[in-house]
């Protein structure tokens, strides 16, 4: 079918200022965004830039804010937006160029929360046990590919950058739940300062956006209590 | 160079003990564990951020001997190894490989990483192709696995120890060259796509950790990214590639996307089934059926849909089966690839059968490395003072003509780890030398040649036929006469390679650049492929020859090495190292 | 503009309900604070100001943002709170919408005639 | 520009909390928002429903306040509403204002003016002997 694809484009070493570029082509509805806009780039215009890897919502390169709603764009299916696709770069990060964002306050926000395990007791010769049920209780917050589709859509996010923001939360919550790890105490404390956890207002659009099915207002929440009732 | 220009280059040479280039589960183990050596600076260089290399799309698990669910032990994993690489394993590394894969697991498990447990809360293992018990009895339960995202997991939970480790990254940098000065690696060059500007990275040692090249065919599990580049400048430097011709097919890649479901779901009950219903693997592989290994399985694939028993209007696809498994185990244990058919296909495999085919999955090649990840210039393993090589760009050789599933995520751990120890240990007792005049010389010209182009050639053009000509003529069935077709059309395509050019003039991210200089990467990893099957006259694992039909342990009973010798090619062999097992005929 | 579902205008319309009616209150409590001036201070010449029809519509809007705000508090506190909160937010946050007009209606029942001088 | 991405530490992130200040004005918004559900109603119902608002002047107000119930009623919703909102307007400005001096000058604005009206509200409701004027008023004492 016929498509009309619109992207937001700006290439700081010749425009000004972001402008709307549009474009028609033939397009299956089976075809994934990226599949579109790899067609851009390879047969219309090769400076067309975003970033993607995997093509197949694994890698977590290629959040942009598609008709409306941050997707993967190899996770979404021509046949599911229609014929008009707008396709903008992730809000709230700077605009590098076309579709690429600055991922660096992004990294660093994920960095704060102390994404690593913590345990300093010597390790046993084999493996640490851990029930099937502790495994379950993070199971979730396992799965992030650090896309930053979350994050760009909370609308706390947009206006205050200085906000950690849900996914470092997820990644936060991944191992202050893990019934291995000691570090939750320090975590806890960090997403009780200012900008930490205490900024979500429970907007969902973080949860509605993660490609990963990750319900990550749940997450928050079930972090907030925890600081709740064990303090920090 | 102008006053400030010099001021600039200062600040793009950088100097580290150890230079990882790559951030894959290879690279972030070599530089965790190099980074703990004493006193060794260590620097990671990817062209991705870290978290989007390949390895997060490894699914399956990583096979390990712990006897969590039942008894198993390394001489067996070895042994399936070895068999599983048709023989063509070097049976010390195997041995060593499937000891150290189970501490190198463990540690993992320490750093965090969460497996899946059993019910007792061990580290759960489910069944794999080709993975048995007492030396080819039974399926027996040896993948550890984390639901089917174990490669996710690894990959997050090394980067998070990275961070840990406080370990220095240069992300989005593309490496375009590696130092070479008198037969010894003095480390990289590399273009930095955020600006365009050239670093050239000093380093007493440098671990090459790259990936894979699967994006030479149509139809593959692998990334946009995983174009070869370190295989083909190693090459373009002199240096050999080990058994390149012998490249897997994974049996389950959805229909025409090739993205893969795992393995897995044949080890939690799956079934493979032709376009009349029927099981055929019983036919080929007795024993273990669906569960054979890799090559097997794609082969009969291959036969069943030539034989006119496929599926589908063209009947040239099959069937995975999995709606009798029960309903929970699919959410639970193989979340992930039942969305990716859901998504891409719009097939439920609770309730449907979905449509697949073998998709272009792993190199077993690469470059030639020691037992301790040393890379080799010869038959005679010379050792490349300073030049390490780890994971899927690597050769050392532990999957031989056929890799089984889940080694490659060992592979990455235990010589990932090997080589950040042996690394260190080299740095630590050298000193840095002065780089030779004129480092960024040639990826200098490199990137100039394709910015000047002549742009009477499409990037993506030459990079389908390429795709197309190899899936039609290299891939799992393979006859003389292809082949030597595929060597006119390779040549051809690098004729025309010269023509290719870019519209974007840009400085800063010009990723159109960088798809240029990576098809050329490419073109010579298919050339690799291409004249080194060509040359073995034989079948053997993944490489099968219609016109050579049987494995000729007589003549073939080598590794290949190729080199690049001016506009062609130089074929040289190594021998293999056998050891307590006889080859034998491969039957499951 | 961003195409949210309810959990985002649930907060866009919380926050501009909470904010209007902080802003309300500052002004609520200076002019009732007038009455310290005496009967014959400006109090009643403010108030007849106030009880022209604009701001009596005005004051209406007041109180649907007041019933809005305190329904929709309850419904975060429902999910800050308990463990399906979260699960039922958008079912809840239409019940939030249903019972302000609920209960809007006999508000306007009562207010509307006065405004129109009916009553 | 070459950015080897610096790691941030243990240490690097304890720094940057403190307190339980936020916490504890999250629970306070949860904890008054509940009471301002009764003492919001109350107050609406009172004055306009009970009532016509149209109809407000002096002498009603007054007569309202010269009760000390009302007095001890309108304290408690002036207390929490007060605090309630002028937390959250501080929310609004720490989401919309990212100039950290404008955010200074803007909470310090905030709190100003509600501190000045916190004192206006409570000199009205306390101060003033309500008996002593107004027809109403000291019909009602009558
Ligand atoms: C879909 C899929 C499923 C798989 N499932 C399994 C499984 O279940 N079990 C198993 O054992 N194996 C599995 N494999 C195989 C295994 O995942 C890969 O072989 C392995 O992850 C490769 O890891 P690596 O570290 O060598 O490279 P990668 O993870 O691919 O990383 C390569 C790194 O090199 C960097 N790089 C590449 N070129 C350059 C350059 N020029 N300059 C700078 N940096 C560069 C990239 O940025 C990246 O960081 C699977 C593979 C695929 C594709
Ligand atoms: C009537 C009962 C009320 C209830 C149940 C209530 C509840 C709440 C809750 C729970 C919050 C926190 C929101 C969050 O953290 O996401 C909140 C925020 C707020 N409330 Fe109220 N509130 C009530 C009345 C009021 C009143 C009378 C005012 C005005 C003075 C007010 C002004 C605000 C403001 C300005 C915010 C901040 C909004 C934001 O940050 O998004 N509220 N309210
Ligand atoms: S939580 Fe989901 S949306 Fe957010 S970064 Fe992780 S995967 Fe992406
Ligand atoms: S969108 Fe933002 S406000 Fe909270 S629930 Fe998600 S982080
Ligand atoms: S390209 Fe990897 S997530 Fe889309």
């Amino acid at each position: 079918m016929q498509i009309n694809v619109k992207i937001k484009r700006y290439n700081p070493e010749a425009d000004a200022r972001p402008y709307w570029a549009e474009y028609k082509l033939e397009a299956r509805g089976s075809d994934r965004v990226l599949d579109v806009i790899n067609h851009l780039k390879w047969e219309v215009d090769g400076t067309l830039a975003f970033r993607r890897s995997c093509a197949h919502g694994i890698c977590g390169s290629d959040a942009m804010l598609i008709n409306g709603v941050n997707r993967l764009a190899c996770k979404v299916l021509v046949k599911d937006l229609g014929e008009r696709i707008t396709i903008e770069p992730i809000r709230g990060l700077p605009v590098l160029k076309d579709l690429i964002v600055d991922m660096e306050p992004f990294f660093d926000a994920y960095k704060a929360v102390m994404p690593f395990f913590i345990n300093d007791d010597p390790p046993p010769p084999a493996e640490r046990y851990q029930s099937a049920e502790d495994r379950a209780i993070f199971d979730e917050t396992t799965k992030c590919i650090l896309c930053a589709a979350c994050t760009t859509s909370c609308p706390v996010f947009w206006t205050n950058g200085r906000y950690l923001g849900p996914a470092a939360i997820v990644n936060a919550h991944r191992f202050i739940f893990d019934s291995r790890d000691q570090g939750a105490a320090e975590r806890l404390g960090v997403l009780n300062q200012a900008n930490g956890l205490w900024r979500c207002r429970t907007a969902y659009n973080c949860t509605e956006a993660c490609p990963r099915d990750i319900p990550i207002t749940r997450v928050i929440e079930e972090v907030k209590r925890a600081l709740l009732w064990r303090g920090a | 160079m102008s006053e400030d220009g010099t001021n600039r280059l200062m600040n793009r040479a950088h100097r580290f003990d150890v230079i990882v280039v790559g951030a894959g589960g290879a690279g972030l183990m070599a530089a965790r564990y190099a980074a703990q050596h004493p006193g060794v600076s260590v620097a990671v260089i990817s062209k991705l951020y870290p978290t989007r290399s390949h390895t997060g799309a490894a699914q399956g698990g990583v096979g390990a001997a712990l006897g969590n669910v039942s008894e198993d032990h390394p001489e067996w994993h070895a042994f399936d190894t070895i068999k599983g690489g048709d023989y063509l394993t070097d049976q010390d590394v195997a041995e060593r490989f499937a000891v150290e894969v189970i501490e190198a697991v463990y540690e993992l498990e320490h750093m965090g990483l969460p497996f899946n447990r059993t019910p007792e809360g061990k580290i759960a293992q489910r069944k794999f192709g080709g993975h048995t018990r007492e030396f080819g009895k039974s399926a027996v339960e040896r993948a550890c696995y984390a639901a089917d995202r174990t490669g996710h997991m690894i990959l997050q939970t090394l980067y998070q120890q990275s961070i840990k480790d406080r370990v220095n990254f240069f992300n989005e940098f593309h490496v375009l060259d590696m130092i070479m000065e008198d037969g010894a690696c003095h480390g990289v060059v590399a273009y930095e796509l955020a600006t365009g500007e050239i670093h050239t990275f000093h380093a007493k040692a440098t671990i090459i950790a790259t990936g894979g090249n699967g994006r030479m065919f149509r139809v593959t599990s692998n990334a946009h990214a995983l174009t070869g580049d370190l295989m083909s400048i190693a090459y373009r430097r002199g240096l050999p590639i080990e058994d390149p011709e012998f490249y897997q097919f994974h049996p389950t890649g959805l229909y025409k996307l090739g993205v893969l479901l795992t393995e897995g779901a044949r080890g939690e009950g799956a079934i493979l089934r032709n376009g009349d219903g029927e099981r055929f693997m019983e036919r080929y592989a007795p024993t273990i059926k669906d569960l054979a290994p890799r090559d097997m399985v794609s082969r009969a694939m291959y036969l069943e849909v030539r034989e006119g028993r496929g599926a589908g209007p063209d009947k040239d696809y099959l069937h995975l089966d999995l709606t009798h498994i029960d309903a929970h185990i699919i959410e639970t244990r193989l979340p992930d690839i039942t969305e990716f058919a859901r998504i891409y296909l719009g097939v439920d495999p609770v309730k449907e059968l979905v449509p697949i085919q073998p998709t272009a999955h792993y190199a077993m090649g690469g470059i030639p490395t020691t037992i301790d990840t040393q890379v080799i210039s010869d038959g005679q393993n010379t050792i490349v003072p300073g030049l390490y090589a780890a994971g899927e760009v690597a050769c050392a050789s532990i999957h031989g003509a056929n890799r089984l599933g889940t080694n490659s995520l060992g592979d990455l751990i235990v010589f990932g780890r090997r080589a950040g120890i042996e690394a260190a240990k080299f740095a630590a007792s050298e000193s840095f030398t002065d780089l030779p005049a004129g480092v960024q010389d040639r990826t200098r010209e490199l990137v100039d040649t394709v910015r000047k182009g002549k742009r009477t050639e499409r990037v993506s053009h030459l990079r389908r036929e390429l795709q197309d000509t190899m899936q039609e003529h290299a891939s799992v069935f393979r006859t003389e006469a292809f082949l030597s077709r595929q060597v006119d059309i390779l040549r051809e395509l690098q004729e025309r390679y010269k023509g290719v050019g870019v519209e974007d003039e840009g400085h800063q991210f010009n990723t159109e650049l960088l798809e240029a200089i990576e098809l050329g990467f490419l073109l010579d990893n298919a050339e690799q492929l291409v004249h080194a099957a060509l040359n073995r006259t034989e079948s053997r694992g993944a490489h099968s020859r219609e016109d050579h039909k049987e494995r000729d342990d007589t003549e073939w009973l080598k590794h290949t090495l190729i080199y690049k010798d001016g506009d062609g090619v130089r074929i040289d062999y190594k021998p293999v190292t056998l050891g307590k097992y006889e080859p034998k005929p491969r039957t499951y | 503009m961003y195409r949210g579902r309810e959990g985002q205008w649930a907060f866009v319309l919380h926050r501009m309900s909470g904010v209007a009616l902080a802003l309300f209150l500052l002004l609520h409590v200076i002019d009732i604070s007038l009455v310290m001036w005496g009967p014959d201070g400006p109090f009643n010449a403010f108030l007849a100001f106030y009880h022209q029809w604009p701001f009596r519509v005005g004051l209406v809007v007041v109180i649907a943002g007041v019933v809005y705000h305190a329904l929709n508090g309850l419904r975060i506190i429902m999910m800050d709170f308990t463990t399906w909160g979260v699960k039922y937010q958008a079912p809840l946050w239409y019940g939030v919408l249903g019972l302000t007009t609920l209960i809007g209606i006999p508000v306007l029942w009562k207010i509307v005639p006065e405004i129109l001088g009916i009553a | 520009m070459a950015r080897a991405a610096a790691p941030r530490t243990f240490r690097d992130a304890q720094a940057t909390y403190r307190t339980n200040g936020e916490l504890a004005w999250w629970v306070f918004m949860r904890v008054s928002g509940f009471l301002l559900v009764f003492l919001t109603f109350g107050h609406l119902w009172a004055n306009n429903m009970a009532f016509n608002a149209g109809q407000i002047d002096f002498d009603y107000v007054a007569s309202r306040l010269a009760q000390p119930s009302v007095k001890v009623y309108d304290s408690f919703l002036l207390l929490f509403a007060l605090l309630h909102g002028v937390n959250g307007l501080r929310y609004s400005i720490e989401d919309y204002i990212q100039r950290p001096q404008r955010r200074v000058a803007a909470k310090v604005a905030l709190f100003t003016v509600a501190g000045i009206v916190f004192v206006l509200g409570v000199m009205a409701l306390w101060t003033f002997s309500f008996s002593e004027m107004g027809d109403a008023v000291r019909a009602l004492n009558e």
